[in-house]
């Protein structure tokens, strides 16, 4: 008998604890972020996806088309070319495409250049309606697109 | 020709303007609950909740109801169409039905009848049949074990609630709300729940009416015929469009009696707690603070096991309601 | 059952010749590795489990050039840590090996996936549907020979 | 029995828990046969999910298949990385700086903590408590916000590198969890008042769902699961990897096999958790976070091995098998959650629904780690 009793005092009072917890975390402040008015600052690591990096005094990108990336990327998603114009000690690029669509943004490409050509995009509000624009990133063009 | 009765005119447009009324009132309490019950949550749970739709959100409700309206509602092959469409009906009009006996001020009341009491129990009770039949036509698995649930919870919780109401009528000696709200004036030392002198369970009483109106309307903690983690939406799950949206209003409709019933009952309807200015804002202000605590009670606690919560209507609340009755009937002749 | 009690009993299991050695346990993971028959792998869990072992792991190994598939047992105990891996080599054309089910019920699922993965049939298992790939599934991923 | 009982009790159903149902967290299917409410039978089916990981494994350089680990068990990613890193660390025979031993432990243990929080709140929702998982998330984002700041990423960490970390941390990340370790202790006496003490919580898992040690041995289970059954299995205690040996940290052990004991060694693992955190804090060397002279192009020796790690959901094990080419042989992956839900089936027969639910979320499965 007692123990029922006890069993309906403490289970009441621990229902009464539950609310007044509740009822106290009203009155603080919302933690969340409210999105398309606000956003969070991404830390300076965050794995967007990649981009070229450019040569402020030329404005051309920093890449010799060494294909170390498109070696390490894990999803075959690079795609690059280039050429070695006359009397230039190396190569600059022709073309470089990303296939973001397949794209897992795990950085090893960043990682695997010795030539600080790559880095990670800050852009996350990625978005199309079509695949193939996303399926053929040129990085040529959208870096430059960037810099201005 | 015959000449028709002035009375019957005049009685005739009270009855619309109440129908009306309590029409605009239920369906109004609905669709602001229904915020409410999204407000609040949002403030215990540390975020905004709806915000968009109109200024904080007030415009939600309205948001909903479109897309309610504008749904298909969609009928499964297998269901007993007839019942499937009912039910819905069958829930929401008895919620709508109960109002008529509620007296929400010295002058509003829609009929004043002397077992308004009893009425609005015996309304209250079909609308599990038509929960249990919503479940069982619906043909899913899910829906027919929340309309087994839903039977067997509501059977449980009648008895204790019924138990505590025949003890609260030995103490008024009657079955009208009316009477009932009038013995109850003069500050909140005379409100039921508080009248020690009749039975110092009162206040048990009062806590055994709240938990069993929660079961009766099935409500978190004791949302056993929908809970989302074990049935789905249980009896609701073939329901689409307005059909769902009956549902939500019964559930609204049946908060809002129930926490109306309860003002009444034990918190002295309309009368001011300090025995000033009665009136129709008092009732008001007592029946949404118990509506805030359901909602409340919703968002804090996990949901009872089904025979935890057969356990708590057998070996608590009706023991409870039974010395509650013994006592006051003690007390009754004592005193 | 101390591990070189074990080692023992093991040892009458192997057949004559096969590798029962003593591993290291930082350089390999596994303190004993013993090879038998397929015949005695039923015999081996038997003794496993009278030594309170837990089987951690069941997984086939396609060794084509030798024609043959390789079952690998992992049985741990808890309480000193300690890792015995049983192995066994059946024919790659026809893989049949009994099922330890009736002894490690937790075997069902990973002599399911072995099944799925290799083509192994394991004799006398309750249910060898697929579990992992699709029911209908008729190819088995992890043979070298499957192309990827 | 009479014939008129038989017949009545063989009246049972079959019902679909699943794919897609609110308690399964993911792909996974139940095929459940009721008699009534009972569970008389509980077949899962699993394998929505398969991406077949381990052939992936094969066909990829050691290093790309980094980025694999991070997605199976996405809720606690860095055990699995860790688990293959170290399988790979020890077939080729690196040795990784004491820095990065360090670094590892932290974020690995914060990992451990986010995935704790997760599941609490989690849980919670599968017994029909809403309010509890938003207050978990408050404190995981902090974690998944710190982790971010180091690996540049919340989820699919993609951390760990053979032969040490590919970022080292800095002064704010350091400050930042001792911050968040002050404050996740400040918080728990609250998770222990709203859930712990609630009767409701304790009505509904208190003796609800027993896992035998025995059951546990049987199939392999592992992890909290096995922790709450009574046996004090820990990989970080009983095969020390990493530097856990020399921290001091206890290994929580409840013995009454139920959903409370899996609950409450979670929310002690925590504590736990944090005081590793701390310790390792305290004790971080200087140096490089990189071994030096591993090569690009891995080509571990011959032979196999095996490499186990205590994931926060159990043993998470690597069997390796190389043939000194630049590719696995063969990669098994060794999912804690593949063996703790196999006795899902033994342990929920004869429950009621309700119950089986809280047993199957007391689990703690991951279903992607399942399929693989």
């Amino acid at each position: 008998m007692w123990n029922y009793l006890k069993e309906i005092i403490t289970g009441s009072w621990s229902l009464c604890v539950g609310m007044w917890i509740v009822l106290r975390h009203a009155f603080r402040r919302p933690v969340t972020v409210q999105y398309p008015y606000q956003s969070v600052k991404l830390p300076a690591r965050y794995r967007g996806h990649i981009q070229l990096k450019f040569d402020p005094a030329t404005g051309n990108p920093k890449c010799i088309v060494c294909m170390a990336c498109q070696r390490a990327c894990p999803s075959n998603c690079i795609a690059l070319d280039g050429v070695k114009p006359e009397g230039a000690t190396r190569k600059v690029p022709t073309q470089y495409s990303l296939n973001f669509t397949t794209c897992s943004l795990c950085g090893l490409c960043v990682e695997s250049c010795n030539f600080d050509a790559l880095e990670f995009s800050k852009e996350y509000n990625l978005t199309s309606q079509h695949k193939k624009d996303y399926q053929m990133m040129d990085l040529l063009t959208y870096g430059r697109e960037a810099k201005k | 020709m015959m000449a028709i009765p002035k009375d019957l005119i005049m009685e005739l447009v009270r009855i619309v303007l109440y129908v009306v009324g309590f029409l605009a009132f239920i369906a109004v309490n609905a669709a602001y609950l229904s915020l409410l019950e999204r407000k609040v949550p949002s403030w215990f749970q540390l975020r905004y909740g709806p915000k968009e739709v109109g200024p904080w959100g007030l415009l939600q409700p309205v948001a909903d109801g479109i897309k309610l309206c504008a749904k298909q509602l969609l009928v499964q092959k297998g269901a007993d169409v007839a019942l499937f469409k009912l039910a819905p009906a069958m829930v929401v009009i008895p919620a709508i039905m109960s109002a008529v006996t509620l007296p929400f001020s010295e002058t509003i009341v829609a009929r004043n009848i002397d077992l308004g009491l009893l009425l609005i129990f015996s309304l209250s009770s079909i609308h599990v049949i038509g929960t249990m039949l919503g479940g069982w036509a619906s043909c899913n698995k899910y829906s027919g074990i929340a309309a087994a649930r839903v039977v067997a919870q509501n059977i449980a919780y009648e008895i204790p609630l019924l138990l505590v109401m025949v003890s609260l009528v030995m103490v008024t000696h009657t079955f009208n709300l009316h009477e009932i709200v009038n013995g109850q004036a003069g500050g909140f030392w005379h409100w039921n729940a508080f009248r020690l002198t009749a039975s110092p369970l009162m206040p048990a009483a009062f806590i055994i009416y709240f938990i069993c109106m929660l079961a009766e309307a099935n409500r978190a903690p004791f949302d056993m015929l929908e809970a989302e983690s074990e049935l789905v939406a249980g009896a609701f799950t073939e329901y689409s469009g307005m059909g769902f949206g009956l549902f939500f209003i019964a559930e609204y409709a049946n908060i809002v009696v129930g926490c109306s019933l309860g003002t009444i009952l034990f918190l002295g309807g309309w009368h001011c707690p300090f025995g000033l200015l009665p009136g129709l804002h008092w009732f008001l202000i007592k029946m949404y603070f118990l509506c805030f605590m359901v909602i409340w009670v919703r968002w804090s606690f996990p949901r009872t096991q089904f025979y935890g919560l057969l356990n708590l209507s057998w070996k608590i609340l009706i023991p409870f309601a039974l010395a509650h009755l013994v006592l006051t009937s003690i007390m009754l002749k004592l005193l | 059952m101390t591990l070189s009690e074990l080692k023992t009993q093991l040892a009458s299991l192997a057949e004559p010749g096969a590798l029962i050695s003593e591993t290291d346990h930082a350089k390999r993971g596994t303190d004993l590795d013993v090879t038998v028959s397929a015949g005695k792998v039923v015999a081996a869990a038997e003794l496993l489990d009278t030594a309170r072992y837990t089987l951690e792991a069941i997984t086939g190994v396609d060794w084509i050039a030798e024609k043959q598939i390789e079952l690998v047992y992992d049985y741990t105990l808890w309480e000193s840590g300690v890792r015995v891996a049983v192995r066994s080599r059946i024919s790659r054309e026809n893989p049949a090996i009994p099922t330890i089910s009736a002894i490690f019920p937790g075997a069902n699922w990973h002599e399911r996936e072995t099944r799925d993965f290799f083509g192994v049939d394991f004799t006398g298992h309750p249910d060898m549907s697929p579990l992992l790939l699709p029911e209908d599934a008729t190819f088995h991923p992890l043979r070298k020979d499957f192309g990827a | 029995m009479s014939i008129e009982a038989q017949t009545i009790h063989r009246e049972t159903f079959v019902l679909n828990l699943g794919p897609q149902h609110p308690a399964t967290h993911g792909v996974l299917r139940i095929k459940l046969t009721m008699n009534g409410e009972y569970v008389e039978d509980a077949d899962p089916v699993i394998g929505y999910g398969h991406r077949m990981q381990e052939k992936m494994g094969e066909n990829r350089t050691y290093a790309k298949f980094l980025p694999n680990t991070a997605r199976m068990d996405y809720v606690a990613a860095l055990f699995n990385t860790h688990g293959y890193v170290c399988a790979v660390e020890r077939l080729a025979g690196i040795t990784v700086p004491d820095r990065a031993e360090y670094i590892r432990v932290i974020t690995a243990e914060l990992n451990r903590i986010a995935s704790h929080l997760l599941w609490v709140g989690a849980f919670l929702i599968d017994l029909g408590g809403f309010t509890p998982l938003l207050y978990t998330f408050d404190d995981r984002e902090q974690i998944l916000d710190l982790l971010e700041s180091i690996t540049g990423a919340r989820l699919t960490f993609c951390y760990y590198r053979f032969g040490g970390v590919c970022n080292d941390i800095d002064e704010q990340f350091i400050s930042g969890t001792r911050a968040f370790i002050a404050r996740l202790h400040s918080r728990m006496p609250m998770y222990h008042a709203l859930i712990t003490q609630n009767i409701i919580f304790r009505k509904r898992c208190e003796g609800i769902g027993p896992i035998p040690a025995e059951t546990c041995r049987k199939y392999g289970g592992s992890g909290p699961v096995l922790r709450g059954s009574g046996v004090s299995y820990d990989v970080r205690k009983n095969e020390p990897y990493s530097i856990y040996p020399r921290l001091d940290f206890n290994i929580p052990v409840y013995q009454e096999c139920d959903c409370t004991a899996r609950y409450k060694v979670r929310m002690d693992e925590m504590v736990e958790s944090m005081r590793i955190i701390e310790q390792s804090l305290d004790q971080l060397p200087a140096g490089p976070v990189m071994a030096e002279k591993v090569p690009k192009l891995l080509k571990p020796p011959k032979g196999d091995c095996y490499f186990n790690v205590e994931s926060a959901r159990g043993v998470f094990g690597v069997r390796l098998v190389s043939d000194g080419t630049d590719k696995a042989y063969r990669l098994k992956l060794r999912s804690p959650c593949f063996s703790n839900l196999s006795l899902f089936r033994d342990c929920s027969r004869g429950m009621l629904m309700a119950d089986a639910l809280a047993l199957l979320g007391s689990l703690d499965l991951v279903i992607p780690d399942i399929d693989r």
